[in-house]
């Protein structure tokens, strides 16, 4: 049995949003939704990360910065796009900055809806995004397996960094 | 014989010991902060995820560093446990120390340099009082080996309260406790984001966690010392003490680098050396 | 009590002195901003305990330039490179020259190049 | 010894939540240089203008930032009121008075959570955020919502509230301000707390002047200015007096936010008590045609809005100067030469808000 679902750590990126689905992420640590119970941990570093919250769409500034903490993260990771802006644009879709939701730059696996979206549904993005890690870590080791078959402690094997 | 048997004792039983001890720890933040918080459990839970997870490493010295970290925390805390020398665990420990500072300073993020630069300089604020608890402990049983120290029938605590104190102050920097968790923090809201542990992902992480665990055992050890004429007095007052670091942890704010170096070295001077030369003094006089 | 307000009109080559008055006068700068008609319309507000002057000046659609106010204000930067970069204003000397990098826009200028207003239908 | 760095901070970074970026330059940990830059959120959105008409706007308006969202539509609403012509009935003047005011408060709450986060005082963000959920728990059954509260409308108010809900949530303000006292008491004496904000960029009084601070900014730093005291909305039946520190530190516009919460729980049982009966909206009829720069007071200082109309439906152009661009330029004059472990303490205390910012 895996871990995952029992330690998600996550990490949150506003992408252009109006604050009000961040302040909802965060609001998610705090005592009356506290998101630990679940072994949530905002890390705040990609690097650490399992779960990538994204809030709001992305502009040309963004996408690189979005790209980046993606690449940044080890795998396996989910990405969730948290309210209707990370969906779709939302009501900014008709802007002239708009690059559109999370998913015309990376790789979107769990959808929350709502504008500003509550911290009971970013929740349960979550929880569904869980479901989702595991499927993607079954994958992943079979990928790994197939990479080196010579066995080896995990800790001692390189493999090169993101650039 | 039995020194041996705890070392080995030691060795398996303090990764269990210290991951409940993180656990019991952020459940109690959590209720402090009136949160329900995370199972008890949930540091293995972690610790498992890690191994788990890809291991991205940005060079290869980096994972060697990590296994000196652990390596000499382990070493440390059995040459403590197997009853020998306490300058020797002291300096085994410093050397854990700089071999994770050496891991973080071999990354190329800068918050990794930073944190290990604040690494170096909570190391410096915290050596002098080691040492000083290590001369006012030797004292007494006129010994470094922590056999010695462990067979002496007397409350050392109130021999020597100026350097428990001191001890438990420089305690919470080891133990990356608010007000002293600069170089890094559990919850990464910081400045330098993870500080030290910024660039290590997956095992590595794991590994340093571990390390962690056996590095609280040892410390809690250490002031288990103070009290072990009697072990029904001493397990509560460690217990009590670490309870008492988590409500520190709870009402401060983080401080400055500058201001964790002076205060530590004033206590260090103040309560530490003056313990010392006061029971130096004492023990001549002939009680 | 509601603070008075009022629009000034100047020129726009008389920007300089008009904004070192305000700035001798102990009023602060309170913001700039343009609009797009058939030709940009620039406000520069300032405001002092007798109330808010807002200067009002015009420019030419295309290829608009002016002086920079950092000298004078040293808070205008932020505004000035804002103009510069969403209205194509060409503003010359700022402090803080962003050159452009202020906003990293897909399309230059949005607010003056690919503005609808002038070819809506204006009111009879 | 000189050791310098450049530290990336942001636009991914813990302490604050949205994406600002500024290049530290660092001698050792002294920063020598700040150099933000912006963008990462900037949408666009006044251009939006040309696509929703006015009265649809408002919704535009109030996803300007999620924190202050009422005040911006209530502000972009007034500015539209005014180039009407319009006058609203008393009872939605008052009712955006007190939702205005409930909003004040959760975002200095908000604030003083963030603020204790990035000087590691984990308890005290839990904490201040829990009083909030409070707050937002009356925003959402007068309301609807809990950020975004959408219930501001041309002409009025989206909602009513019946008299005896607003005699209930007087009650319940009175056991959130007994609470509040517990947390901001820490924020007054802690020592570690003082350690952290006492002479923490200082601002003089001069330089937040001529640099255009406003809001607390310029009130921790000993300039009463207050747009509340224009008398718009409902400020012009109850007295509002600035409050002012003279310390110019972040303490003092710490203690600035703390007690204008305390002041806002007064305007709001103030509004409570003279709550007018009547109607909450009028009908609305043709189109603005005209311009008005629109001054109010967001949680953060003085907002502007300007509105221009050309008699169709929809607006030639709409303007927001957020308080967060105006300070701006006070916050590089604060970060020079301050620590690094003070850089988030510093930015913090202008209580940005980046998505205002760059709309």
């Amino acid at each position: 049995m895996s871990m995952f679902k029992r330690s998600p750590w996550m990490v949150h990126y506003d992408g252009a949003s109006c604050n009000g689905c961040d302040i909802e992420v965060l609001a998610c640590l705090t005592p009356r939704y506290d998101v630990e119970r679940f072994g949530v941990i905002n890390t705040g570093n990609p690097k650490h990360a399992d779960v990538l919250l994204i809030t709001g769409y992305i502009n040309e500034q963004s996408q690189p910065v979005v790209r980046q903490i993606y690449q940044q993260m080890p795998d396996p990771k989910v990405v969730i796009a948290i309210g209707i802006c990370a969906t779709s644009g939302g009501i900014f879709s008709e802007c002239y900055n708009t690059k559109g939701g999370v998913d015309s730059t990376i790789p979107v696996d769990v959808y929350v809806p709502g504008c500003a979206a509550r911290p009971e549904s970013i929740i349960d993005g979550v929880v569904k995004g869980l479901a989702v890690l595991e499927t993607k870590r079954a994958a992943w080791r079979i990928e790994r397996k197939k990479r080196n078959r010579v066995f080896r402690l995990p800790f001692f094997k390189p493999k090169a960094s993101p650039p | 014989m039995s020194g041996w048997l705890s070392a080995i004792l030691y060795i398996l039983l303090a990764p269990v010991a210290g991951g409940l001890i993180a656990g019991i720890d952020r459940k109690l933040t959590a209720r402090m902060q009136r949160r329900i918080g995370p199972p008890i459990f949930q540091p293995f839970y972690d610790l498992f995820k890690l191994i788990d997870k890809e291991n991205v490493i940005v060079n290869l010295y980096q994972n060697l560093y990590l296994t000196g970290f652990l390596v000499f925390n382990i070493v440390a805390g059995t040459l403590f446990f197997a009853g020998g020398d306490l300058l020797l665990v002291i300096f085994a420990l410093a050397l854990s120390g700089i071999f994770l500072v050496l891991g973080a300073a071999s990354a190329t993020s800068p918050y990794s340099h930073i944190g290990a630069e604040r690494e170096l300089i909570q190391m410096m604020a915290c050596e002098p009082m080691l040492l000083i608890a290590a001369m006012g402990l030797y004292l007494l049983p006129h010994s470094f080996q922590v056999r010695d120290i462990l067979a002496v029938d007397k409350p050392l605590f109130l021999y020597l309260p100026g350097i428990l104190f001191g001890l438990l102050y420089i305690l919470t920097i080891k133990l990356r406790k608010s007000p002293f968790d600069l170089s890094t923090s559990h919850h990464a809201h910081q400045e330098i984001v993870k500080g030290i542990t910024t660039e290590f992902s997956g095992p590595a992480l794991a590994v340093v966690e571990l390390a962690h665990w056996y590095e609280t055992i040892l410390i809690l050890g250490m002031i288990y010392l103070f009290f072990a004429w009697n072990p029904w007095v001493a397990v509560p007052a460690t217990i009590g003490l670490y309870l008492a670091e988590i409500l520190v942890d709870n009402t401060n704010a983080r401080l400055t680098w500058r201001w964790t170096v002076t205060s530590s070295w004033l206590i260090a001077a103040v309560a530490g050396a003056g313990n010392l030369i006061v029971l130096f003094y004492f023990l001549k006089a002939g009680f | 009590m509601e603070t008075p307000q009022e629009i000034v009109t100047i020129a726009s080559s008389d920007l300089l002195a008009k904004v070192q008055e305000q700035k001798d006068a102990g009023h602060r700068l309170v913001q700039i901003c343009a609009t797009t008609l058939e030709q940009l319309e620039l406000s520069y507000s300032f405001m002092g305990k007798e109330g808010i002057t807002h200067l009002r000046l015009l420019l030419p659609r295309d290829q608009p330039s002016l002086p920079s106010i950092t000298d004078i204000y040293f808070g205008a930067f932020a505004y000035e490179n804002e103009m510069h970069d969403l209205f194509g204003i060409d503003i010359r000397d700022i402090r803080v020259d962003y050159k452009g990098k202020f906003y990293k826009i897909s399309e230059p200028a949005p607010f003056n190049a690919g503005c609808l207003i002038p070819t809506r239908k204006q009111p009879s | 010894m000189s050791n310098r760095t450049i530290i990336p901070f942001g636009p991914q970074h813990p302490v604050l939540p949205e994406p600002i970026h500024l290049d530290l330059v660092v001698e050792d940990e002294r920063v020598i240089e700040a150099i933000p830059s912006f963008g990462f959120i900037h949408r666009g959105l006044e251009r939006l203008v040309e696509k929703k008409d006015f009265q649809e706007f408002t919704f535009v308006a109030e996803r300007v930032c999620g924190i202050c969202s009422f005040i911006h539509g209530m502000g972009y609403c007034q500015a539209v009121e005014r180039v009407m012509g319009i006058t609203l009935p008393p009872r939605a003047d008052y009712l955006r008075t007190f939702w205005a005011e409930l909003s004040r408060i959760h975002s200095h709450l908000l604030w003083m959570g963030l603020v204790a986060d990035a000087f590691g005082f984990e308890n005290l963000f839990m904490n201040s955020w829990r009083i909030r959920e409070n707050i937002l728990d009356i925003v959402e059954e007068t309301t609807g919502g809990r950020v975004i509260f959408g219930a501001a409308k041309i002409g009025g108010t989206r909602r009513d509230v019946t008299n005896d809900k607003l005699k209930e949530i007087g009650r319940t303000l009175k056991t959130i301000e007994a609470e509040l006292h517990a947390i901001t008491d820490v924020f007054e004496q802690d020592y570690s707390v003082q350690q952290r904000l006492r002479g923490i960029g200082i601002l003089s009084r001069e330089d937040a002047f001529d640099l255009g601070a406003v809001g607390p900014t310029l009130r921790g730093s000993g300039e009463p200015m207050d747009a509340r005291c224009e008398g718009y909305a409902a400020y012009r039946d109850i007295e509002v007096e600035p409050i002012v520190e003279s310390d110019c530190d972040s303490y003092a516009r710490c203690m600035v936010r703390i007690r204008e919460i305390y002041q806002s729980f007064d305007i709001i049982r103030q509004v409570l008590c003279r709550m007018p009966d009547g109607e909450t909206e009028i009908k609305v009829k043709g189109y603005p045609n005209g311009e008005h720069f629109a001054r109010l007071e967001q949680p953060r200082g003085e907002v502007l809005y300007y509105v221009k109309g050309n008699g169709t439906k929809h607006l030639d152009r709409f303007r927001v100067r957020t308080p967060t661009f105006a300070n701006i330029p006070p916050l590089l004059k604060m970060l020079q030469g301050c620590d690094l472990p003070d850089v988030p303490v510093i930015v913090l205390t202008i209580d940005p808000c980046i998505s205002c910012a760059e709309r």
